[in-house]
């Protein structure tokens, strides 16, 4: 569909967010218990952070959850009753959401679209609208604007200007979102497409080139590359890039209760993990590095042969959070032949 | 869970213990009964409350039984799965100090008991879900009475909730 | 498609029917489906067996796919399996699938048949061994080198004296030698690891296509004979590839080799593709 | 602080000139993060630094290079880091050259201001918690060491997170507990930061028996934060990494603490303190003191 251009003044936001709350189940920045922000349910305006900055935790656990039930069973008798979770009961409004965050989904669902269609995952994916709000400034380690998605997946963003957000609707959610509060938006009659350009140079969130995409060809090639031992050894592997990461998607299968009544729930695990691909016999990635090596390459050469985008929107939370600073963009440059110089300067040969 | 220790006529009736499903079903006739997970060292305490149900001696059947060969076999990982798999609470038993079948197992087990006990009271635990004593072979009454101190106290303190965790 | 697509992970029940204890290690399931048909699966095909509260596990299907009933085997090495391990008749097991691609059965026609098999790895082989035989005239040769740690590890005993017994294969049995050189007392085939034994047999290239499954070492081991010394191309030698799984259908993504996903793609290889994925072995 | 670099630079390339070690383990400065870094023979030590964001524990790094000869930039942390590996079997003490460094006083990455600042101003109130306790700034023992001395202002006493949680009721304790649990996403940082939780197989990756659940939860979440400060009790020289790296800023070093200050009060004992100092939970004293054994 077309795209749509619309005024929201700024003293309006508060008033589309709790009319919002009686539609949807309204999801926006708050504060939890250490000040931390996170994207949670706050009941009233007055604990919503309608800001740009980025929380630490994606939006991902929206879609799919850290820890989700895929079945619960129950004994009866000699029979044993097992059945699925339940799809959501409201429509969820994702309420001034991040573009990394808003975009990731669409990059995510192919994945879990393919074939086999995931319902748990797809039935969030459904009922979920996205009103995102543009950043206004380049946060601590982004890298966005080398990554080529733009507003894909996205239903309505905000764009803030003096006094008034401009609102770009996109999708019929998007328009859907717009037109249950009329009264809250004006049909914004100047070039919009303008006054966003000019948004972006301010924020610095203009596209620069080279683009992260152009590295596949040598990233191909540099699988068994000396340098990857030496920097990515530090990598600890935890699981923080990964789950605050808003496309890595990989998840473990486990059960809990008794043989006789209990679930079997599907959580969140990290390819960096020791024991992710540990089998009785064999473990193929046996070294720190190569499990690190693993996350890069599946994101910036995997992912996009198969289903076209990358997997990553360049939010840069795995800079910010990693115990270790190991950054990812950098790496993408070095062993994608955008760069010469390794980070930090590690280097096996010459 | 191998058979319970104690075999006093009370508890004849109740037979060995459930299989963990049964218990998780909670639904046993009568008031709520605490359920108790008992780590007997096999040289001394398993003894001692064999001799308190050979004394006749009548005690509440709350506890479960685990024989261990001496306290010090005790890994605080057991402890805190005995509460995850619904026990109210766990009891430790073993060797008075020096008199360890070996020698001095009991006393690296109090180090540890120690540690175990200072965390659960930090984190606000109820200090009466977990218990530690020292009952000798031949102190088959103190058996009867630490089982029914800590069964007492564990009816004051009520169930322990494990909340179910991390549903979306 | 896998079993009710609208609830993916929602698995169908079976209840065994039948308990082989093949070694000290290993057991042969045999399960019978009552809420429904059996899984219509090929061979090469696995599927995600599990237990209520303890997790699922892979397994390919050991048995053939014209049989009214469906045969796992499955080695007591970690939680589920040993959970397996203590099944007993009439227990009722969890089951997704049948999940991945199978042996290309249409382009073996024709073909000398070599059949490599490893410990726990015949029961890929298993259900195309025995679809080969009851089509035997569909093939030009049929052999079958089957080897094991030691002797008590042989799995599927009784078939492979039924093997040795017919005509229209030849059985090559190896135990791994215990000191080189040295015959084990009372066995009666051979006392060494595959790859000697066919730099020796020599087995020509011509027409033939290898299908072997084992511990990863002996695959990689028995390609490289084949390859480099034998003069066989890639496309001609099939594995099925063990990596760890979970979901069994291409979303958790633990499986992947490079951008091959071996639980969609495969597990069915030939050593064509296997040489084109990135060196994860 | 100018000069520390080219002092440090100068001591890893004569240590790589003399063929004395394989790799080089200190902090490199690079896209605006100082972070740890591996280097080798050919790798540019230009860009190794020593400054105020140098909390990362290095000692954390020797078993991924277990075997070559390292030459590891040690503070204050990873000497007493490396005494409790010693006592514990896990040093080749002559692959190892120690490069003993005085320490300034790590900032506490939370409390930075935004954008650019000047570290070497930071006052107290921007210190990580535990510099304020740290007993000894320069490095007792090396084999080479880079910089000059500095005074060690005079150390603060008491936990005040641990104290100021100790004196909630119990049950307000586990409801801040529960609360803080509920923050946890199991990303384990904590565990793979810590230089002293070196195991192969943890129990969280144990699952015959399977000690933990694998799901997220406030319980599941507290036993696992119980079980590592148990393993930590009486080894822990409260480096504070695990609490740094938390990305959702859980205080889980007060657990280790908890075991800090009563191994002390009740067994006089300080983890780490010498090459020879046993860990807590290997030797014990007849009459160790205990108030709750019936």
């Amino acid at each position: 569909m077309a795209a749509e251009y619309y005024r929201l003044s700024k003293d309006k936001v508060a008033e589309l967010f709790e009319r919002a709350r009686a539609d949807y189940d309204v999801v926006a920045k708050t504060r939890d218990a250490n000040g931390n922000l996170v994207y949670g349910r706050p009941v009233s305006f007055d604990d919503v952070a309608f800001v740009d900055e980025q929380p630490p935790m994606s939006a991902k656990a929206f879609a799919l959850p850290q820890t989700e039930t895929l079945v619960r069973y129950e004994q009866e008798g000699d029979k044993i009753r097992a059945d699925g979770s339940e799809a959501p009961a409201r429509d969820v409004l994702l309420f001034g959401v991040n573009m990394c965050d808003a975009a990731a989904f669409d990059i995510v669902d192919r994945v879990f679209k393919w074939d086999y269609l995931d319902d748990p995952y797809l039935g969030r994916r459904a009922r979920a609208t996205q009103f995102a709000l543009a950043c206004a400034a380049v946060q601590r380690d982004c890298f966005c604007d080398r990554i080529s998605y733009g507003e894909d997946g996205v239903d309505a963003v905000a764009y803030e200007l003096e006094g008034a957000y401009l609102v770009k609707v996109r999708t019929e959610k998007g328009r859907a979102l717009v037109e249950r509060y009329e009264n809250l938006f004006a049909v914004e009659d100047g070039d919009a497409e303008r006054s966003i350009k000019t948004f972006k140079e301010k924020a610095g969130t203009v596209k620069k080139e080279p683009m992260l995409e152009s590295a596949k060809p040598a990233l191909e090639k540099a699988f068994e590359h000396a340098d990857w031992e030496i920097l990515a050894s530090t990598c600890i592997g935890c699981g923080i890039c990964t789950y605050v990461c808003p496309t890595c998607h990989c998840f473990d299968i486990q059960d809990e209760g008794g043989s006789s009544r209990g679930r079997r729930l599907r959580t969140w695990d990290h390819c960096t993990g020791r024991t992710f691909t540990a089998t009785a016999a064999e473990q193929p990635r046996d070294r720190q590095y190569k499990r690190y090596r693993q996350r890069l390459l599946h994101k910036f050469w995997y992912y996009p042969e198969r289903f076209g985008p990358l997997l990553c929107t360049g939010c840069g939370r795995c800079i910010t959070y990693c115990p270790v600073k190991i950054n990812i963009k950098e790496l993408v440059e070095y062993f994608g032949g955008l760069k010469d110089t390794p980070p930090g300067g590690a280097r096996h040969g010459k | 869970m191998p058979r319970s220790a104690a075999t006093s006529s009370e508890c004849g009736r109740r037979g060995t213990v459930a299989e963990k499903e049964k218990r998780s079903a909670r639904e046993t006739a009568g008031p709520w009964e605490p359920n108790i997970v008992g780590f007997l060292c096999n040289w001394c305490s398993y003894a001692g409350a064999d001799l308190a149900g050979t004394s006749r001696i009548p005690y509440a059947c709350n506890v479960r039984v685990i024989r261990v060969p001496c306290s010090s076999r005790v890994d605080p990982l057991m402890i805190l799965r005995a509460f995850r798999e619904g026990a109210d609470g766990v009891l430790v038993s073993g060797c008075h100090p020096g008199d360890c079948h070996y020698i001095d197992g009991n006393y690296y087990a109090r180090r540890k008991l120690i540690a175990l006990k200072r965390l659960l009271d930090h984190v606000g635990l109820d200090p009466r879900r977990f218990r530690v004593s020292w009952v000798s072979a031949s102190e088959g009454r103190k058996w009867a009475e630490v089982v029914k101190t800590v069964t007492r106290e564990l009816l004051e303190a009520g169930p322990f909730r494990y909340e179910e965790n991390g549903d979306d | 498609m896998g079993n009710n697509s609208e609830r993916l992970y929602v698995p169908r029940l079976a209840r065994v029917t039948a308990v082989v204890e093949e070694t000290p290690t290993i057991k042969t399931f045999r399960l019978a489906f009552e809420d429904g048909p059996r899984p219509d699966f090929k061979c090469g095909q696995f599927g995600e067996f599990g237990i209520f509260g303890v997790g699922e596990a892979t397994f390919c299907f050991a048995s053939p796919p014209d049989r009214e009933y469906v045969e796992i085997t499955v080695k007591n090495v970690g939680k589920v399996t040993r959970a397996f391990h203590n099944l007993n008749e009439g227990d009722v097991i969890t089951f997704r699938g049948p999940y991945g691609n199978s042996f290309p059965y249409d382009d073996f026609k024709g073909k000398k048949l070599l059949f490599i098999g490893g410990g726990i790895g015949q029961a890929p082989l298993r259900g195309l061994l025995w679809n080969c035989l009851e089509n035997r005239a569909d093939f030009e040769q049929v052999d079958l080198i089957y080897a094991a740690r030691e002797e008590c590890e042989l799995v599927y005993e009784r078939e492979l004296v039924e093997f040795e017994a017919r005509d229209d294969i030849s059985v090559t049995l190896a135990l791994d030698p215990v000191c080189p050189g040295e015959p084990i007392p009372g066995w009666r085939g051979r006392t060494s690891f595959v790859p000697p034994i066919l730099e020796e047999e020599r087995p020509s290239a011509e027409g033939r296509v290898v299908v072997t499954c084992g511990p990863p070492i002996m695959i990689k081991l028995v390609a490289k004979s084949l390859l480099e010394k034998l003069d066989y191309a890639p496309g001609q030698v099939w594995t099925t590839l063990e990596m760890k799984m979970k979901c069994g259908l291409g979303k958790c993504g633990r499986c992947n080799i490079g951008s091959v996903y071996v639980c969609k793609d495969g597990p069915v290889f030939n050593y064509e593709q296997i040489l084109s994925f990135p060196r994860e072995f | 602080m100018a000069t520390i670099k080219e002092e440090l630079q100068a001591a890893a390339k004569k240590l790589f000139d003399d063929d004395r070690v394989d790799y080089f383990v200190g902090y490199a400065e690079d896209y605006g993060h100082t972070f740890p870094a591996i280097l080798a023979k050919d790798s540019d030590l230009s860009r190794l630094t020593f400054d105020r964001k140098s909390y990362n524990n290095l000692a954390n790094f020797l078993p991924e290079l277990r075997g070559f000869r390292v030459g590891l930039i040690c503070k204050q942390c990873e000497v007493r880091t490396l005494n409790v590996l010693a006592a514990e079997g896990q040093i080749e003490r002559d692959k190892l050259v120690v490069v003993g460094v005085p320490c300034p006083a790590m900032v506490d990455p939370r409390k930075l201001p935004q954008g650019e600042a000047d570290l070497a101003a930071l006052d107290e109130s921007y210190w990580q918690e535990k510099c304020r306790r740290c007993p000894e700034r320069n490095t007792p023992f090396a084999d080479v060491f880079v910089g000059e001395r500095v005074s060690t202002p005079t150390p603060a006493e008491g936990w005040p997170l641990l104290e100021e949680v100790e004196a909630m009721s119990a049950e307000e304790r586990l409801a801040w507990w529960r609360e803080q649990m509920s923050l946890c996403i199991r990303c384990y940082a904590c565990r793979l930061a810590c230089p002293l939780c070196y195991c192969h197989q943890c129990f969280v990756e144990d699952n015959k028996p399977q000690w933990l659940d694998k799901s997220v939860g406030p319980e599941n979440n507290l036993h696992y934060h119980i079980i590592r400060a148990i393993h930590l009790a009486g080894r822990c020289i409260e480096c504070q990494e695990c609490s740094r790296v938390c990305p959702a800023g859980i205080p889980v070093d007060v657990l280790n603490n908890v075991l800090s200050r009563d191994f002390g009060e009740r067994f006089g004992y300080v983890a780490g303190e010498t090459a020879e100092t046993e860990p807590a939970l290997i030797q014990y004293e007849r009459d160790d003191k205990e108030d709750f054994i019936l």
